[in-house]
């Protein structure tokens, strides 16, 4: 069989879910035919996009032209190493969580599955839309069609409190994007003429600096997704999706997808001399430093355990969009790490979160004293996730925050080191502790011999914990990946 | 309606009278003030103070809905038609020179057509419309 | 002379817009408005506008008031007074009033023969409507030949008006209820 | 300026504003429509005021070799909007008579108070 | 083959001489069919203007045989050959519509008068458009003016009695300060041509006369645009008309309003003339504020019409925003929002058609939760919503896009704001709407319905798959409102 060339096989990265879901629907009275679906489309879009990768990784940069809705302005795919990573890491997950899912929503028994699948699918299109957006226009698009194919995923209950969650949740994300992503999108179009991703950034010399800050926090805060603060609350809110959404979405897809977008704008618009040049983007950085400390010290209150996830990851996002604004390579290193590592911790946690809640309906983190010896597994994994969060060794966690503490000492930022120091701290009383006393503590009801969850939960969390610690032993491909691209910025 | 004698008789010589006016103001108007607008009106006049002096009913059965619904498309489809012959012999919408070797004796020709096409429209929907509030009684 | 019969028909016209405005009995007015056509009618008869008097008689003193006058039967012949009394008619109405007093400053004499609205494509109707046409009456011509498409479309108007009015009122004769299909 | 050489516009427009009150002040749906009716005859008059010639004659042609005629487009203008006029009024009336049958009133207040409950 | 004249003559008088036959006949399907023929001629005939004009360039065609000024011309230009496009577009899907809809909604008796007003109403958009006589606007202006009353008045509700009086009110206000400002502009210039006007005027134009006429012709065209604070009639009249009514008349009369507007702006006073007096600034002002007000006050609608036309209020104002930046690219937004609205607003009108032929209301509260029992219709709803608040891939994006560039070009970054704040408060009214009929408890259980029948619903997702389609490829609609705007601006292609 001929291989297509790599623009086609762009083109199937979004045409691939798409089709998925169509499927999906076809197969709506057959939930095991439809899960298959699922599943085989999860594997067809994760071998798609690698060999997109074998390609890019060999230095092959594949360009397609969507359309061209405005003289100048193109809707495009475009590749390049930060967007693979993330797209990799996206598609690779959601065969995961995929597994996973089927197990969560088989067992807690939810309506509407089918719904749920259509909309998973194409939430991942958009995803894959993101990550390889050719230009800012395009960046914006999906960006925005994600927040809408997302919207019935968090509202899926259809209860009062996931309308309300709801409301937050589109009200929050399309507000930002509307005004404020928007109006730097519109701006940097007028003021440039393209806006077209480019090493080094577009700005033309001479840009009035207050115009480039400007547009800086206008980017930082329409970008609601990274959830720096105060725009943080649709995090949150979110979470009262099914589990596999929270985990996927808000751990890995939607959050990263918001980073993710700081992160190629900081380095293909904006560019590290306009960075370092720029007041506003030591301010927001200091923000970012702020959302990681008040994050932490909120989610210490939350006894909902995913509440206190959600805020985990409000924290650790704020940790990535810190290392963009840096705008040193140690620090891009590390942010790029850093999606790539928490990724991996923070679903777990979310997996294991999940699984407590379908075996033994458990919700808070005061009722799970004592929990790891009935659920040893689960706890074990959230141990490994928790540490991973919190950068700590034996964890992919370690190396992506060894470099952003290594951005801010380049960048002379001690305040910022010390904030990702403390953090380590609060992540430690926060997150550790809740296997630890999983397993120290006694069981406040008695359950008699071992309890966990249904397999394909078990295989995903599996899985996953795996990677974690593989990427400390071995986090030399990552690197290589991440500092491959670092050579090119 | 009260049904006044005097007024019968008064108005069967006036209706007569008022037809006859009507006809000359639709002819004349080219000569004097007056055209189809008015001529309708005026014939329509006729027809109301008919209805107004015999009953209603009595308009109705001499025009029922049908008939004044045809006369009323007519006046619009030869005013329209005109427009479209001249458009068909060669001229330009309503450009009367063309319908005869002549200009002026074309644009007499055209004239007095359009404005027998407005005075029937006119008279028809005037009684139409009279007609439709007199029902509501 | 002619000065002094606009002055004249002027005041009168006033007088009764005034009295239109201030009776509450529906059925006076529509008499004063009847009134106030004819004199309309008659201050064009004294403007050279015959046609047009010819129609404003027709058409505001008769088709018009008969029209009003039925419509009070089915109606109400007296005019509620407001409970509230708005001040804002009045200052719209100011506003509308000077804001037109303004542009007339600008505005040739009542008259005025070299007036540019004499001087540009009236003239020449009125120079070569006589062997173009061939119609003694000017109006005439204009109206069934160089606008006969205005003339075209005002039969419309009219033709559009009876559609209304057989699609309001036709269709159901002598049913007097109340419909109230308020869903 | 001649400022009495205006007066026939003043009190054109005096008219109008007189008919403009009535639409916009009166509750009355009939009587709303007489204003209208105003209104729009009181802007006739300032249009054939404005097509007045003097010493002028009709513009209905005659053998002579100058003789003043009235301006007589406006004339032609005016007769297709007092037919429009006719028109608005006649549906306007129609409507108000099937308002009358629905609401038991042409009175703005009375209407109103029903359809707020 | 006719000349490019002949096709313009036809545009106007083939549908006015189809009317009276459609009058004739008793059978409403029959007249139904008839006027859909006719409407989708004139379509076609739109598309030839536009063609030539783009490729060729504009033209003009005399009436009875007598040059303009002193007869009556048509004047065909990239501008309004695109609005005359939009105009028979519009109706011609509305119609394929509108036989089931009307059927259901308009006695047996009435259905042939509900058509021929039905033509007569485009008759005189069309018209009013393609004139190039001032006293002529006014003729075919009323045209469509009374003829709209009237279908509005056909309305189930007896408070489209109401609006459609009150409507008939304001509407003749306005027709009759067009007719004052004609009459000044007349007075001071001899001539009823607007070419004509236009060449006169520009050595008097600086008299107070010209500038009474000025605001006179503006205000009044302002009443038939709905331009705040002018817009009282409008959602009253939207909300009780019947469904295709509401279709017809929000996609296409506001429109031609605009159109006037941009006529008389641009090419008869001059653009220096008008935007010399504080045109832009009032604009400018009003605009916003409809903008904000019109959304504010769509959120809290309980019937789904009156919130569209609330919204249409404010979507006005992004037009009328557009024209306030005086230059070419918000010109060009203005034009271009105008196509998008119409298949923005189409659509979802029709949307509401499909809801009120199976459920036989359009009340919120009586819909809540049924959503789901028509996914089609419901989908179809939301595709319109997303547009209406300017999601990407959508006309609404593209419009917002636009405008906000054109904004922002000259520095004016708080219009911008105002835009976007809008497509928020957009989001709030639509969001609120699809939330109570998606998740809300249905009502009464009495009532199960079947999708809407195909025949409604190819027309509805053909509306909103234009929006789709126009969203993501913007050669045409864009291209076009370029060029048009040019032709404006400079008077030359």
């Amino acid at each position: 069989m001929k291989i297509p060339a790599s623009e086609v096989l762009l083109l199937l990265a979004l045409i691939i879910p798409v089709v998925g879901s169509f499927f999906i629907f076809l197969c709506r009275k057959f939930p095991n035919v439809r899960e298959g679906i699922t599943l085989i489309t999860g594997i067809a879009l994760f071998a798609n996009v690698s060999l997109i990768a074998s390609r890019v990784f060999t230095g092959e940069r594949p360009e397609f032209v969507l359309a061209e809705p405005f003289s100048g302005f193109t809707l495009s795919l475009a590749v390049e190493p930060l967007g693979m990573l993330f797209a990799l890491l996206a598609s690779f997950l959601w065969i995961i969580t995929s597994i996973y899912a089927i197990g969560y929503m088989r067992g807690h028994g939810e309506d509407n599955q089918t719904r749920f699948y259509i909309f998973f699918a194409c939430s991942i299109a958009s995803v894959m839309g993101v990550a390889f957006a050719g230009d800012l226009l395009t960046l914006f698009v999906f960006y925005e069609i994600l927040t809408l194919m997302t919207y019935p995923l968090v509202t899926h209950s259809g209860t009062a409190e996931a309308r309300r969650s709801g409301r937050v949740y589109l009200g929050i994300l399309i507000s930002t994007s509307m005004v404020f992503f928007l109006l730097a999108v519109v701006w940097t179009a007028l003021e440039v003429g393209t806006l077209a991703f480019s090493i080094g950034g577009i700005y033309p010399e001479g840009t009035e600096p207050w115009v480039l800050g400007l547009l800086l926090a206008l980017f930082v805060f329409g970008i609601g997704k990274a959830a720096i603060m105060p725009f943080h609350r649709w995090l949150p809110a979110a979470m009262v999706a099914p589990t596999p959404v929270s985990a996927l979405l808000h751990a890995v897809a939607v959050v990263k997808a918001g980073v993710f977008s700081i992160l190629k704008i900081c380095i293909y618009i904006f560019g590290a001399s306009s960075l370092h040049n720029l007041a506003v983007a030591e301010w927001l950085s200091l923000l970012a430093g702020f959302t990681i400390i008040a994050a932490s010290i909120v989610a210490m209150g939350k006894d909902n355990l995913k509440a206190r996830l959600a805020y985990s990851t409000i924290s650790q996002l704020s940790y990535v969009t810190l290392g963009a604004l840096l705008g040193n390579s140690a620090a891009w290193t590390g942010a790029s790490m850093h999606m790539v590592a928490h990724a991996f911790g923070k679903i777990t946690l979310f997996f294991c979160a999940g699984a407590i809640l379908v075996a033994h309906h458990k919700k808070n983190v005061s009722e799970l004293d004592g929990l790891g010896r009935v659920m040893p597994f689960t706890m074990g994994a959230f141990f490994i996730g928790s540490l991973s969060i919190a950068g700590l060794p034996p964890t992919a966690g370690m190396w992506s925050k060894w470099y952003l503490v290594l951005g801010t000492v380049d960048a002379g930022e001690l305040i910022l080191l010390n904030v990702l120091l403390l953090s380590t701290l609060l992540n430690v009383y926060y997150l550790v502790s809740i296997p630890i006393r999983g397993f120290f503590k006694p069981l406040r009801t008695p359950v008699s011999g071992i309890k966990e969850a249904p397999l394909p939960c078990l295989i995903a969390i599996g899985v996953t914990t795996t990677i974690t610690v593989g990427l400390f032993i071995y986090p030399e491909h990552l690197f290589q990946a991440v500092s491959g691209l670092v050579t090119t910025w | 309606m009260t049904r006044n004698p005097v007024l019968q008789v008064i108005s069967k010589i006036m209706i007569p009278v008022i037809l006859l006016f009507a006809s000359y103001v639709q002819f004349h108007g080219d000569f004097g003030p007056g055209g189809g607008f008015q001529a309708g009106v005026l014939f329509a006049a006729a027809f109301i103070l008919f209805g107004v002096v015999f009953g209603i009913e009595s308009v109705v059965k001499v025009l029922p809905q049908g008939v004044l619904r045809f006369f009323i498309a007519s006046g619009v489809l030869i005013y329209g038609a005109t427009g479209f012959v001249t458009l068909y012999k060669g001229g330009d919408f309503l450009d009367y020179n063309v319908l005869s070797s002549h200009g002026p004796s074309g644009q007499h020709i055209g004239i007095l057509v359009v404005e027998l096409g407005v005075g029937i429209t006119v008279a028809s929907v005037v009684i139409a419309i009279f007609i439709a509030f007199a029902e509501r009684d | 002379m002619s000065e002094l019969v606009f002055v004249g028909l002027f005041a009168m016209l006033v007088l009764t817009a005034i009295a239109a405005i201030r009776l509450t009995d529906l059925f006076a007015v529509v008499i004063m408005f009847s009134v106030y056509s004819l004199l309309a009618a008659s201050l064009f008869v004294a403007m050279d506008a015959v046609d047009v008097a010819f129609t404003e008689a027709a058409v505001g003193a008769g088709v018009s008031t008969i029209l009003m006058l039925a419509t009070l039967v089915l109606t109400d012949r007296w005019e509620k007074p407001r409970k509230n009394k708005a001040l804002l008619p009045l200052v719209v109405v100011s506003i509308t009033g000077a804001v037109l007093l303004y542009g007339t400053l600008d505005m040739p004499d009542l008259g005025d023969q070299n007036a540019p609205i004499h001087q540009h494509v009236a003239k020449r109707y009125l120079s070569d409507s006589g062997h173009e046409i061939g119609v003694p009456n000017v109006v005439t011509s204009i109206l069934a030949s160089y606008r006969g498409y205005d003339t075209f479309g005002e039969l419309i108007v009219i033709f559009t008006a009876g559609v209304g009015v057989m699609s309001l009122l036709g269709g159901r004769r002598k049913k007097k209820k109340v419909e109230n299909n308020d869903t | 300026m001649d400022i009495l050489s205006h007066y026939n516009y003043w009190v054109a427009i005096f008219l109008m504003m007189t008919g403009f009150y009535v639409v916009i002040a009166s509750g009355n749906l009939v009587k709303k429509l007489i204003g209208l009716n105003v209104f729009q005859a009181s802007v006739f008059i300032l249009y054939i005021s404005a097509g007045v010639v003097d010493k002028g004659v009709p513009p209905i042609l005659k053998e002579g070799a100058s003789i003043l005629y009235s301006n007589p487009l406006p004339h032609v203008l005016i007769l297709t909007a007092i037919v429009v006029g006719v028109g608005t009024t006649a549906l306007g009336l129609a409507l108000a008579i099937r308002i009358k049958e629905a609401y038991g009133s042409v009175e703005e207040d009375d209407i109103h108070a029903q359809e707020e409950d | 083959m006719a000349t490019i004249e002949q096709l313009a003559i036809f545009q106007i008088t083939i549908p006015l001489i189809v009317a009276p036959l459609v009058f004739l006949l008793k059978n409403g399907n029959r007249a139904w069919f008839l006027t859909l023929v006719t409407s989708v001629a004139m379509m076609w005939v739109a598309s030839q203007l536009l063609v030539h004009v783009l490729s060729v360039g504009e033209f003009v065609t005399q009436i009875g045989g007598w040059a303009a000024p002193w007869g009556i011309e048509y004047r065909v230009d990239t501008v309004n050959a695109f609005v005359l496009l939009i105009v028979s577009g519009m109706s011609s899907i509305v119609l394929m519509f509108a036989r089931q809809s009307v059927n259901q909604e308009i006695e047996s008796n009435k259905r042939s008068l509900f058509y021929t007003s039905w033509l007569l109403c485009l008759t005189g958009l069309l018209g009013v458009t393609i004139t190039g006589d001032a006293f002529n606007v006014f003729v075919f202006l009323e045209i469509s003016s009374l003829s709209s009353y009237v279908l509005i008045a056909m309305g189930r509700d007896r408070r489209a009695l109401t609006s459609s009086f009150q409507y008939l009110v304001m509407g003749t206000i306005g027709a009759t300060f067009i007719l004052i400002g004609i009459g000044f502009l007349f007075i001071v210039t001899g001539t009823l041509n607007m070419a004509d006007i236009s060449e006169r005027l520009s050595d008097t134009s600086q008299t107070r006369t010209v500038r009474t006429a000025f605001a006179f012709i503006i205000v009044g065209i302002g009443l038939k645009l709905a331009m705040f604070p002018l817009h009282l009639w409008l959602p009253n009249a939207y909300a009780y008309a019947p469904s295709v009514a509401s279709a017809f008349l929000a996609a296409t009369a506001t429109k031609v309003a605009l159109y006037m507007l941009l006529r008389f702006i641009y090419t008869v006073f001059g653009f220096e003339f008008s935007f010399d007096l504080p045109l832009s600034e009032t604009l400018v002002i009003l605009s916003s504020a409809a903008i904000l007000v019109g959304s504010v006050v769509a959120i809290f609608q309980d019937n789904l019409k009156r919130l569209l036309a609330y919204s249409s209020v404010a979507q006005i104002g992004y037009m009328l925003l557009g024209v306030s930046l005086a230059t070419q690219a918000g010109l060009s937004a203005a034009l271009l929002h105008v196509f998008n609205h119409a298949v923005i607003k189409g659509g979802l009108f029709l949307v509401l058609g499909c809801f009120v032929f199976r459920f036989g209301t359009a009340s919120l509260k009586l819909l809540s939760g049924k959503g789901t029992q028509m996914p089609w219709t419901f989908a179809a709803f939301i595709a319109g919503g997303l547009s209406l608040i300017g999601v990407p891939l959508t006309t609404g994006f593209v419009s917002k896009w636009q405008l906000v560039t054109a904004a922002l070009d000259i520095g004016w970054w708080p219009v911008a704001l105002v835009v976007l704040a809008g497509s928020i408060l957009a989001i709030v009214y639509v969001w609120r709407a699809v939330e109570v009929l998606y998740f809300r408890p249905v009502s009464d259980d009495s009532q199960i319905v079947k999708e809407a029948p195909l025949e409604l619903l190819l027309p509805t997702w053909l509306l909103i798959g234009a929006n789709i389609y126009f969203g993501i490829n913007t050669e045409l609609s864009i291209g076009v409102a370029d060029v048009a705007a040019h032709w404006l601006m400079t008077g030359t292609r």
